[in-house]
């Protein structure tokens, strides 16, 4: 994928994934304050404006900045610093990439995963993003074909989302509800899951 | 959705803009964004005090900027964090060369919008500190201590610090205040109804009539569990069992007080409240030096009350009864 | 019914417990009756002034009881009036041979047994005057003016005839100021949700989300119409024509206003609504000289509020500034 | 009915009468502020006591002061001090009788209901407890045989409760709803018929 269907893929994508902003708000109402549904519809709105103002004449490094910057700001939480900061870590990878491969999107996945470890103090198993982001990121490099790494990549996130309900949230705002976290899928999981199920619903043409 | 309201997603600028009509000898916004309030003689050469976090709070958190209290405000949609850039420029406007504290609650998004702050801020030659809110013993038990959020409790941390930035304590010591206040401050709160977003006008749980929310939060979080709703006399009594617990208060101690409402409840039943809790703080053989008893940090529409210890020694009561002044508290 | 309470008919004796029990320096009760409160500093010499009502509405009336305010209060149940002999033992208290005030809403419960209460006081050489606050709009068209219910609005009058009365003014002197300051205030409000008395459990009306009811009273007294839910800027306008007209404004006026919480609006409401006040004041070309934004007069949990003006002159302005302090008011 | 008499049939009325509390919290919670089934009912346990208390060997007069000052201070309201200046005013002219006849409860209503409309600024046709009272007392005075009388009395009530449905009220809270007070049944005239009722079943022996 070039640059100028990176951008369109990434608006595509955003267009696709505010349909999951009543889920997204729902899953955070019951474990968290129900902002996530905001911030996933603010955020793309902003990336959409961001990526406008862009142009194509760009690195996937830049665009994937215009990016970070925008989610950040649309509306502050915690969900749109660490996915802002995954970015910018992902971005530093893809400066000279002018045709990105699914070995550059799981590459951008790990270095997005680790950012949001590092910066959350999290780890794979204490139910956040992360429980979808990494297993989903190793699938991704598992096939050189867009179409079949993505599909795995979406399993793997499935398979991880369903897992986070039976675990107790162990950071943020959901870790308070302790034991009674328990039972309750988490929303950026959630999110990441359904990122890359938009992914796939908006640039079908494209896979 | 029975609110006051006109276009939601203008709620937040709309409210900032009647406080700043209603008050523009106490407050000002230092820029072009309303999104940050600050004390209308910032900066005053002393040591500033920034917090910042959601809106739906008032009092918390606009409302504790002024004399005594914080010297600015980072304000964030409801519930959500201020931006990095700010919570930056909120320092940068009240910074007078003796640098500034970030005083905040323990939340992911407030943290990591704050902590980018304080390099953005570093760039720019400005010191800062900055002491989190981790009063609320329900959100974890005392060996997760640093992981608890913040609550009501930050109240007497404003006050204290304020107080100590106002007699001219360095960026150090005004923060060790904060800190110190911060680690003998406990709070704990139960949700009669929930809150409402403006936003999506979706209550922020389900609780039927005739049950109660125990450990709730102030952005409509859930508690750590529910139960019947009890007498007022047994609400406050599972409330201070925890506070006395963490603060491992005894006989001949002293604390300070604070019966918060969250929004909805009326004063009076606050002051039911606080009847029973000096009933047994006194059976306790403990003394309240100092009370606070009305709404101090709310969760827009929701019912219910929280109840925050502070325990004192001389320098914090001291501290506590510094003369203090916004459009939204006065210590006289 | 969710309520932070023990046995309801024990509701209003536990909360005066708990306002004696925080606030000692600053009330007392004169005698054995503890529905009775005035200031600890009382008789002050001075000219006394003696509120009262039903309990319900906090901070009216109790609230109102300090230095620059009120001097004592009978207090009745929830919505209920206090007897005539509480409204006697009140005058008692705070008559330091000056005379006493009686200033409190017109409502008939009240008037009768306060009027019973000036007779009793007569009999024990105590000089008094009644003034009624009547600034409700809705509840009257302006030639049965004398016959409208007092809401929010007596919260200037308090504030008048408490400066008036610690600057050293006479009885009567004392008597005009009030009378003067509520000839000149008009107060309309809207309710979202209704009140619960805690003895019956009921709604005080049944109001279907999405729906108004405007022109209620503090007791939970049905509004004059009911509407669909309008915005913030609707609202006010709704509320504000009405008080233009009542109280004549035209350009060059000079006002204070009052936009009071019901009980469970959250305090940001109440500045979305002052901004927009603000703003259509600015079109009449009125100034605001002054605002008090928050919770004066309250009727338990009900969700509303009310738009309170008084017209302003110079005296009334200054005596609107001269310092108060209560448990639950202060102007510094 | 003599003194010893008339302290059991109050008694017993006051028992009766506290059936009525709901309906009369209902109705004046549509016309005003609901308090009016707490002023009855802890007027009639007021009454009760005091009437416990002052026994049997005083005049009629003075069994009526007595729960004249119950009934004004269990529940200070409106209803609480019109009906207690009205017991008082009535309570004079009983000073000397022995042996109450249906004529001094006549007078006794007269009496009564001018007190009410001096205190209350009011008059038949405000919509308030005078429009039962008035015509019910004028119906006492129709028969000397006691159960006809107040038979005649409760008729005459009945008919004016309602008529002040379609009433504007003119005094007291329910005055401020205006227009919209047309349509409800006034609660003050209703508590007088129930009190008539109450009367009427609690003592049907004695009748
Ligand atoms: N410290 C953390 N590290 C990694 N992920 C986290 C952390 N805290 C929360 N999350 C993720 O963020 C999601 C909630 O995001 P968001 O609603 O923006 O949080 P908040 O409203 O508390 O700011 C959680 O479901 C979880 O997946
Ligand atoms: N001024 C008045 N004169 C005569 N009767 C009145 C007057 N005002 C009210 N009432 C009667 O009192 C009834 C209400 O009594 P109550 O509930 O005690 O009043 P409140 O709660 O307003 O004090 C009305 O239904 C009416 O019959
Ligand atoms: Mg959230
Ligand atoms: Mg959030
Ligand atoms: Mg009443
Ligand atoms: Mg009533």
């Amino acid at each position: 994928m070039d640059v100028a269907g990176l951008n369109r893929a990434i608006r595509n994508s955003m267009v696709e994934i505010k349909q999951y902003a009543d889920e997204l708000r729902d899953l955070d109402t019951a474990l968290g304050d129900g902002d996530l549904g905001i911030t996933v519809s603010l955020g793309a709105d902003a990336i959409i404006e961001a990526l406008d103002a862009t142009g194509d004449d760009v690195s996937a490094e830049e665009i994937i900045r215009s990016c970070a910057k925008a989610f950040a700001n649309a509306n502050p939480s915690t969900m749109a610093a660490l996915v802002a900061g995954a970015l910018l870590s992902g971005s530093r990878l893809w400066a000279t990439t002018s045709e990105l491969t699914t070995e550059d999107a799981s590459a951008f996945a790990r270095a997005a995963g680790e950012s949001i470890g590092k910066r959350g103090k999290a780890a794979v198993g204490d139910k956040t993003i992360l429980d979808a982001l990494v297993p989903a990121g190793e699938a991704l490099a598992t096939s050189s074909d867009v179409a079949e790494a993505l599909d795995r990549a979406i399993a793997a996130a499935e398979k991880a989302v369903v897992e986070t309900t039976s675990m107790q949230s162990r950071r943020g705002r959901a870790s308070w509800l302790q034991e009674r976290s328990i039972g309750l899928q988490d929303p950026g999981a959630t999110a990441f899951l359904r990122f890359l199920q938009s992914w796939k619903a908006a640039n079908l043409d494209q896979a | 959705m029975r609110k006051i309201i006109n276009d939601p997603s203008n709620f937040v600028d709309e409210l900032i803009d009647g406080i700043l009509l209603a008050h523009p000898d106490k407050l000002k916004t230092p820029g072009d964004d309303k999104r940050i309030l600050v004390r209308a003689d910032a900066p005053t050469g002393r040591v500033g005090i920034v917090t910042g976090g959601g809106s739906g709070h008032l009092p918390l958190f606009k409302g504790y900027v002024g004399k005594g209290l914080c010297s600015g405000v980072a304000i964030g949609n409801v519930f959500s964090s201020p931006s990095a850039q700010q919570c930056f420029e909120a320092a940068k406007a009240v910074d007078g060369g003796a640098g500034v504290v970030y005083l905040y609650g323990n939340y992911g998004g407030d943290v990591f919008n704050f902590d980018l702050a304080t390099d953005l801020a570093e760039l720019e030659g400005i010191e800062t500190r900055t002491v989190l809110g981790r009063d609320d013993v329900a959100s974890q038990p005392k060996e997760r201590k640093l992981d608890r959020r913040g609550v009501a409790g930050i109240l007497f941390a404003f006050k204290g610090a304020g107080a100590a930035a106002e007699r001219g304590d360095d960026l150090d010591a005004v923060a060790a205040v904060a800190e110190d206040i911060i680690e003998n401050t406990a709070t704990m709160g139960i949700g009669l109804s929930p809150t409402i977003l403006p936003t999506t006008g979706k209550p922020s749980f389900e609780l039927p009539d005739g049950e109660m929310e125990i450990g709730i939060g102030i952005h409509g979080e859930s508690g750590i569990h529910r139960g019947p709703l009890e007498t007022a006399d047994q609400i406050v009594e599972r409330l201070m069992q925890p506070l006395v617990a963490d603060l491992e208060l005894a006989q001949g101690d002293r604390i300070a007080v604070l019966v918060n409402g969250m929004g909805a409840t009326p004063l009076e039943e606050l002051y039911v409240m606080y009847r029973h809790v000096h009933k047994q703080a006194e059976l306790l053989g403990v003394t309240i030096e100092k009370s606070y008893i009305g709404e101090y940090a709310t969760s827009l529409e929701m019912a219910g009350a929280s109840l925050s210890f502070l325990k004192l020694n001389d320098e914090r009561l001291e501290l506590l009864n510094a003369p203090a002044e916004s459009p939204f508290f006065v210590e006289a």
